[in-house]
């Protein structure tokens, strides 16, 4: 039974990290704080859902439309409100009160056009599920692992070693300064809002087919994800997936051997007691000191 | 100065906006609700009432005004959409045969998001400004719970369409329930268990009203029929991810996992379970619902519940002729059947609903309570309702269905099929 | 009249990872002078001033003000002692009055406690009528009263320096520490400032600033201590100070070693 | 700080016309609007002591929810269990949230935004998970819990209007005192904590200490508020104080506009009212308030009265002309 548990913690924690990996990138670019993540988690399941089942489109083509479209969604956010915001030199926290507007206008908006009924993806790997060390595991969680190590892997390297990368962190330090050498930030925060989103839609369309599409598939996950990363280091991309599994491990742990009642407090509580000790996380990242 | 004037035009605009929300929702009396519903129901909504009740016979005088309060937003949309549907299309046929004892039947409806504060608001609020005459209540108990006392003060009948047995405890004698109340329907399936000598039981509940409501009427039931409960788990609502919870009930050998869940959760942990290597037989609190079928698949096999009637994919699957001519009727209606059962638990409670007032003539809510406890053999999609018991439940007595081969059958036709030695099996039982 | 320290510093080390920001330095300073810290950009003396007044807790020696230890109290502990400071880059309350800023900064000297603001007791109303004047007076001190209710972003940068310093003076301190107060003054604003500094001597505040205009200190100040690499290279009057052949090979350029 | 050279006659005027507004409503056939505004007062203080914690000393908090929760279940519990009068245990459960919240903002004080944002979320859902399952459902877990209203001298305010005028009372009381604080040496701390904790710091500001007191000030009125809402209501359940609350508090903050005694006021009445007038809307109201949320955010960055009070500035400004202004 540990096996089991340690191997579905794996693959939740994973889903955290990717989740934490778009809230650590916007963090880390552009200094803010995006409350949408979970529902574009939501919005990509049902995106994913539309390419794959409706119209019929292979998995992978589902999968790229699905983040591409998610992609322009954080790009158009990031441009009408979150950029006209910032040019009014607003207090961060009507920027949060923004995203939380768009969450509400998400969700509904999701509720109006694919309605409340509950919704299923075919199979999409021909073998439905893969026996790691004797622990039926199914095909698609483990697609879901590869995939966020892949986007750990890609986005550290843009991050830090492509111009673009060390572009968005010039403008996350100081937009001042790296306007003054040329840096154009309102692309680069419009890219990271938009690489956030497009990630989160990934998520989406990975989870589809383990837990079903319904409204509120990514409200939770949301959250676990954004405390996942604070756990990790906020700003550091390795530490969004080991924070992310940590909880993932933590919660799947605690829900097998201590109380499955308490479950969510337990994570809350590991979180709090993160922030007050350590809250720069296991990393010990400071991409941003106040 | 032009960007000043813009900004005070937007405050003194969104300003004068709530402003007049507050008053046209506020002070909207009886004649502007048919306005407001018309504007308020879905697009699908067919032709003017007003037309469609001139070819019918004209309900003659004054209008009976039915309030129903449903969770239409938030996790439980779901089943409070079917049900609103199911409202609306029982009022349009009532008007199309002279209403209720020849009033108009007018329902208005509001959302409780499933949330107690909301429903308590509403209760004042249908009471004192809309004047409901009756209420067809929230499918989530603990909005029935809330509001369930302001109506009973009101002496308003009120039609709860929750499946748990708290508020029908509260000794109100204006609530009333059409639908399941599942501490009548869970001992059958703690017979059933006894039957097939079952001695281990899992138990995996929500943390919601209902939810803990049936985990602690079976675990009482079992202590009476000597039945360990091994393990009983719980998640939290928005939890998609139960692998830590399954994981435990499968190492506590259960010979049957009892579920006690609500909405999208059911098909999540009939895969999780099924993954996780426990093939036995399934027991759930309410209705395995038809898109849970769906999205769980084979891993549905082996989910029984008693339950007095199901929901359906295809019309013609279902051989209930009542439940038919109802089904054709919704399909007509929105264009797709309903998902949800919260649609005949709440179509029923309007059929019972009528039946009162025809049996009093008249609306009054003192008559309609009392005539409400002489009614026997009301024809509803669950059957023949009787109230005559005096404890304001219509239904008594409920059948087991199985899904076998992803499909709804009965508990007697699968018994001795070859999915049932293999389920039995998995369980230990033979 | 008998010369008492007032300040006594005696072998202040602090390190940054490897790096000696203050290299085992000892500073003597008396009462009622202005004394002045120079030495070359990058010499350590910001990082000297900011472990007096306590954002930085040095790793060894001792800071004894007025016979009193301390060194790694917290700064508004070492405000409360009586050491008041103005800052290298201003750091006014920008959204607030002009008067409230000077308000703020006698914080230390108002007795009320929470139910007596609470209550807006007599205590209470007396004690803010009284500082209320006193800001007026200060302000008053330095030519800045009339713009009082003014908000103080709203003031020039010669003003707000201004207001700096009077923010510092409002918490009656026994030393005033000034970090840089001429930086981006021209030449007439420096001559009030030495003017200023004298009166604020008057009110019997011991002065410490830290400057590298050497033309400005050498004439404002009574006693110099100069500072290179973190270390303490000299220390004396201005005239022994300028004649010091340390001090002037380390100013141009001529290192030892 | 606003001058508090009103004019009198305008505050007279606001007097009489509050205290005879349950008569109008119900000349008018509109009680429910008495109800509206029982809920509007016990919001308007929760948000004038989120207001004191964020508006002034600039410590955001996402899980004032938690404290509305302990004012309300602390107050239900202790009538039900002790049996204590419920203006007591409204008192104690007020004071019992204030010191909750005085626990958590210690370690709380050396978070920044972000970092304190989220650990107001996390604490809100740990006490949410021990509402809903407490040890030995000591708080009615997903049932909730019946309570009785308020009864003041042996007059019991189960009555809508009576209930109106108690929360009138309480809502002037807290602002009065919210106003003492706000223009007294406290209220400084804080704004300049709010401005520049460092320069505060050096200036003998104690920061953790002023800190600690905004956010237990803040829980003390939100902790009142919930005590309210558990005797005007008589039902609590869970779901009542989840993190939606939390957000509806911020939100309500935001939109009236922070760092006054009347922007939370208008904020509170104002996402009150909108709530409720959308309620017709039914599956859309949502959709509907997240987008009018959205529109007002980037048209009024400041809060409906935050921009009125930017834009009647300007106006004096230009009215007067002539007054020398700073160089």
């Amino acid at each position: 039974m540990l096996l089991q548990i340690l191997v579905s913690g794996f693959v939740l924690g994973c889903v955290y990290g990717l989740i934490a990996l778009g809230y650590s990138l916007i963090y880390k670019s552009s200094g803010l704080m995006n409350f949408v993540q979970g529902d574009v988690l939501t919005l990509g399941a049902f995106l994913g859902y539309t390419f794959y089942s409706l119209l019929g489109l292979p998995y992978w083509l589902s999968l790229i439309c699905t983040v591409l479209t998610a992609f322009v969604f954080g790009l158009f956010m990031e441009k009408f409100v979150i950029r006209k915001l910032l040019r009014k030199s607003v207090l961060a926290i009507y920027i949060v009160l923004a995203t939380i507007a768009i969450q509400y206008i998400l969700q509904n908006a999701i509720q109006a056009i694919w309605s409340t009924k509950m919704l299923n993806y075919p199979q999409i790997f021909p073998v439905p599920s893969v026996s790691v060390a004797g622990i039926m595991v199914q095909s698609e969680s483990i697609f879901c692992i590869v995939m966020s190590f892949v986007c750990m892997a890609g986005l550290q390297f843009f991050m830090k070693y492509t111009r673009f990368g060390t572009a968005m962190r010039a403008a996350a330090m100081d937009a001042k300064a790296a306007q003054a050498c040329g840096i154009n930030t309102s692309l680069s925060t419009g890219i990271s809002w938009g690489i956030a989103a497009g990630m989160a839609a990934l998520a989406g369309i990975l989870l589809g087919p383990i837990y079903g599409v319904f409204i509120m598939l990514g409200s939770t996950i949301g959250r676990k994800g954004f405390a996942g990363a604070i756990m990790g280091g906020y700003g550091n991309m390795y530490g969004a997936i080991v924070g992310g599994i940590l909880l993932g491990l933590v919660e799947t742990l605690v829900a097998g051997y201590l109380s499955s009642t308490y479950k969510d407090m337990i994570a809350y509580a590991l979180l709090l007691l993160f922030l007050f000790v350590k809250p720069t996380g296991i990393f010990n990242e400071r991409a941003i000191t106040e | 100065m032009k960007r000043d004037m813009k900004r005070f035009l937007a405050a003194t605009m969104s300003l004068a906006m709530a402003a007049a929300l507050t008053a046209c929702s506020g002070g909207n009396t009886a004649e502007t609700t048919a306005a407001q519903t018309a504007a308020a129901s879905e697009a699908g909504d067919t032709a003017k009432e007003g037309e469609t009740a001139q070819e019918a016979v004209a309900p003659e005088g004054g209008e009976f005004i039915i309030g129903c309060p449903q969770p239409l937003t938030g996790t439980n949309a779901q089943p409070g959409e079917c049900a609103l549907n199911a409202v609306k299309l029982a009022e349009k046929q009532f008007n199309e045969q002279g209403g209720i004892n020849g009033k108009k039947v007018v329902v208005l409806s509001y959302d409780d998001q499933g949330l107690p504060e909301e429903a308590v608001k509403l209760a004042t609020r249908m009471l004192q400004v809309d004047k409901c005459e009756a209420i067809i209540g929230s499918c989530i108990s603990s909005c029935v719970l809330s509001s369930g006392k302001i109506y009973n003060d009101s002496k308003i009948p009120t039609f709860g369409t929750g499946t748990s047995p708290t508020w029908m405890q509260q000794g109100w004698d204006y609530v009333f329930r059409a639908c399941q109340n599942n501490d009548f329907a869970l001992p059958l399936v703690v017979n059933k268990w006894k039957e097939l000598g079952v001695a281990r039981v899992a138990t995996f509940a929500g943390q919601d009203d209902a939810a803990v409501a049936g985990v602690n009427t079976i675990a009482q039931l079992c202590k009476e029929a000597g039945i360990e409960i091994t393990t009983s788990e719980s998640y939290a609502e928005g939890n998609t991810d139960f692998s830590g919870q399954v994981a435990k009930i499968i190492s506590s050998d259960p010979q049957v996992v009892f579920i006690s869940t609500f909405g999208p959760t059911q098909p999540l942990i009939a895969k999780q379970l099924r993954q996780f290597g426990f093939n036995g037989l399934c027991f759930t609190k309410d209705l395995y619902q038809v898109d849970a079928l769906q999205v769980a698949g084979a891993a549905s096999n082996g989910m029984a519940f008693a339950y007095p009637y199901l929901t359906y994919s295809s019309i013609d699957e279902c051989d209930d002729p009542f439940i038919k001519d109802f089904l054709t009727a919704y399909e007509a209606e929105y264009g797709v059947l309903p998902v949800s059962d919260c649609a005949y638990r709440a179509y029923d409670s309007m059929l019972v609903l009528k039946a009162a007032a025809e049996a009093a003539g008249s609306t009054d809510g003192e008559a309609i309570a009392q005539a409400m406890n002489t009614l026997s053999g009301i024809q509803t999609l669950a059957g023949m309702q009787d109230f005559t018991q005096g404890d304001g439940e219509g239904l008594h007595e409920f059948n087991i269905f199985v899904i076998d081969d992803e499909k709804y059958t009965t508990w007697d036709k699968w018994d001795g099929t070859e999915g049932y030695q293999a389920v039995m099996e998995a369980s230990g039982l033979n | 009249m008998v010369k008492r320290v007032l300040l006594e510093i005696d072998n202040l080390c602090l390190s940054f990872g490897g790096l000696k920001a203050t290299n085992d330095v000892t500073m003597h300073m008396e009462q009622k002078k202005i004394n002045g810290i120079i030495g070359p950009n990058g010499a350590g003396k910001t990082t000297f001033f900011n472990q007096i007044s306590g954002v930085y807790k040095p790793d060894s020696g001792s800071i004894v003000f007025d016979g009193k230890r301390i060194d790694g109290l917290k700064p508004f502990q070492i405000n409360e002692a009586g050491i008041a400071r103005t800052y290298q880059v201003i750091n006014l309350f920008k959204k607030m009055s002009v008067i409230e800023n000077v308000m703020v900064g006698m914080h230390p000297r108002l007795k009320a406690n929470f139910f007596d603001s609470l209550l807006h007791n007599k205590k209470q109303k007396e004690e803010e009528a009284k500082a209320r004047e006193k800001a007026l007076d200060l302000l008053d001190f330095v030519g800045l009263k009339e713009y009082a209710y003014a908000q103080a972003g709203a003031l020039s940068y010669g003003q707000q320096r201004l207001l700096e310093i009077v923010r510092g003076l409002a918490s009656d301190p026994k030393l005033i520490l000034l970090d840089e107060p001429a930086a981006g003054m021209n030449s007439t604003e420096k001559v009030e400032l030495n003017v200023l500094l004298r009166q604020i001597l008057e009110r019997g505040v011991t002065i410490l600033i830290v400057e590298h205009d050497m033309k400005l200190m050498m004439d404002i100040s009574d006693r110099i201590f100069v500072l290179n690499y973190g270390k303490k290279l000299a220390e004396g009057t201005p005239a022994e100070v300028q004649k010091n052949p340390e001090v002037i090979a380390a100013y141009l350029g001529g290192d030892e070693e | 700080m606003e001058k508090n050279k009103k004019l009198p006659v305008a505050k007279i005027a606001l007097c009489m016309v509050l205290l005879a507004l349950p008569f109008l409503f119900t000349a008018v056939g509109f009680q429910y609007g008495v109800l509206v505004c029982c809920f509007a007062f016990l919001y308007i203080i929760a948000v004038s002591g989120l207001d004191i914690d964020f508006g002034y000393c600039g410590q955001i908090s996402m899980g004032h929810a938690a404290f509305f929760a302990i004012g309300a279940y602390g107050s239900v519990m202790l009538h039900q269990y002790f049996h204590i009068p419920i203006i007591f245990t409204m008192v104690i459960a007020t004071v019992l949230a204030a010191a909750v919240g005085a626990v958590i903002a210690y370690p709380a004080s050396k978070l920044v935004f972000h970092f304190l944002s989220l650990a107001t979320i996390a604490f809100g859902e740990i006490v949410y998970s021990l509402l809903l399952n407490s040890p030995k459902g000591v708080t009615g877990n997903a049932v909730g819990m019946f309570t009785d209203s308020i009864n003041l001298l042996g007059f019991s305010l189960s009555s809508n209007e009576s209930f109106y005028y108690f929360g009138l009372a309480c809502t002037a009381i807290f602002l009065m005192a919210k106003w003492l604080m706000v223009n007294s040496k406290v209220g400084r701390a804080w704004v300049a904590i709010r401005e520049n904790p460092h320069a505060a710091g050096g200036m003998g500001i104690n920061v953790t200490k002023y800190k600690v007191m905004a956010f237990a000030v803040s829980a003390f009125y939100t902790g009142f508020a919930g005590a309210m809402y558990a005797h005007l209501v008589r039902y609590i359940g869970p779901d009542t104080f989840t993190q939606k609350q939390s957000v509806m508090f911020v939100t309500m903050m935001l939109f009236g506009g922070t760092g006054s005694i009347l922007g939370p006021i208008v904020g509170a009445v104002l996402v009150f009212s909108i709530t409720e007038g959308l309620r017709m809307f039914e599956q859309y109201q949502m959709l509907i308030y997240g987008a009018l949320l959205l529109v007002v955010i980037v048209a009024l960055p400041g809060g409906v009265y935050g921009e009125m009070k930017k834009l009647a500035g300007k106006l004096l400004q230009k009215g007067k002309g002539g007054e020398k202004s700073a160089a």
